[in-house]
């Protein structure tokens, strides 16, 4: 990342991450927090009854970036948080690889659990990101968008 | 010019992931679409013809009404599936 | 923990834990995972508007597991969830400190947040733990039971 | 006999976290709570006039009304704060 990265708390990458350490990365400095709530989304050997042997991320550089920062501002003007962080990996990886990571920090749980389960679920409905499968025998499938994603979505608008 | 990307199957379908198009006579999104349709069957079905067609005008989400003019960015992909 | 341990998934200790540590071992040997969601609860500076030197936790030794193994097994038959976890320190903390972590997998987020979310709630109002506040004069508080653990707790009976 | 546990502010105001006492003639909680608010006001007001008097049997949450037989644990304390 460089100095002048404007969205510090959104990171696009090849890279694995380390839960423990972007935690405490994103507690610093914060005494008044009393909740964190993370989300790590990971890579299952079997989707939709296929084994899955590479899963390929692909996104729009630019895009990306700045729909999770809006996702993410959203959450911040909707509850009040002490911080927040997204992590969404791109490129190939295996089953059991770490995928993506939203962490939430706020006083109180409540907070917390709804602004991580809010921006998890707008993510997965406007970021710009796909997946592609690629099963044990070559063959690859480009995953569909699910409904019941659109629908977590609409959950919060109430 | 316009800067026209596809992301994702819609890459591969159409065979590019960018290119550029004069922008004289686009007015809107829809303009550029009928466009791209005029070159095939395999542009008809996946752009003009595509209910679940998603669409971006320099990195925010757009419909087929949305205004273009020269310079911008276009994005067309299918429902994202990210997270 | 010895072997014998009944309760495997129930840690009440005084040592801290690592968060990324207790998620990869939650983990391992479910490659169906597709979600993880954990919550960390920390000692906050501020309490009630007053500082806050030393928190102090004490349990109910017996009573504690087994009330914690209830909440979790409740949580598992409500939600299809691969694996979950509970740990909750004891004695002296200061502010900053980790106190709790609820860590929960599941196949899709849906199931784990709320379950992570349940298992506070009712952590909160049914698990046998009492906090103490020390000031930074020496005075000594026990924490007050709040009206609003009891609401949250009671949004599940739906 | 019945073992007896206090806890938290409980156990600092009550001066004890821990007793025995004789079973023979208690047959639910609330013979052994009114035995022990003769002990005087403090015992009164933390056991028997708190309406936020927790209770547990043998680590089991338990009412007033809930019997009680040689050997059990009883457990009197305010309302949890952990998390």
């Amino acid at each position: 990342m460089t100095k002048e990265n404007p969205y510090p708390y959104i990171r696009v990458q090849k890279e694995d991450f380390d839960l423990s350490t972007e935690v405490k990365q994103l507690r610093a400095g914060h005494k008044d927090i009393g909740a964190v709530v993370s989300f790590v989304g990971t890579v299952r050997d079997i989707n939709e009854g296929d084994d899955i042997s590479v899963l390929e991320l692909e996104h729009y550089p630019g895009m990306t970036e700045k729909a999770l920062e809006k996702i993410r501002q959203k959450a911040h003007n909707r509850w009040p948080l002490q911080s927040s962080l997204i992590i969404h990996r791109i490129g190939e990886m295996k089953p059991c690889d770490q995928i993506v990571l939203v962490a939430v920090t706020s006083k109180h749980r409540e907070a917390a659990f709804n602004a991580a389960h809010y921006i998890m679920d707008y993510l997965k409905t406007n970021a710009p990101f796909w997946k592609k499968e690629t099963f044990p025998d070559g063959a690859t499938r480009w995953v569909d968008a699910r409904v019941s994603d659109k629908e977590a979505e609409s959950r919060w608008n109430v | 010019m316009l800067d026209i990307l596809y992301f994702a199957n819609f890459r591969e379908v159409l065979g590019q992931g960018q290119e550029q198009l004069p922008s004289d006579n686009f007015k809107t999104v829809d303009c550029v679409l009928n466009a791209l349709g005029e070159r095939g069957e395999q542009w008809k079905m996946a752009l003009v013809e595509n209910q679940n067609l998603q669409i971006a005008v320099n990195h925010n989400v757009a419909t087929r009404t949305t205004a273009v003019k020269p310079g911008d960015e276009i994005a067309f992909f299918p429902p994202v599936t990210g997270g």
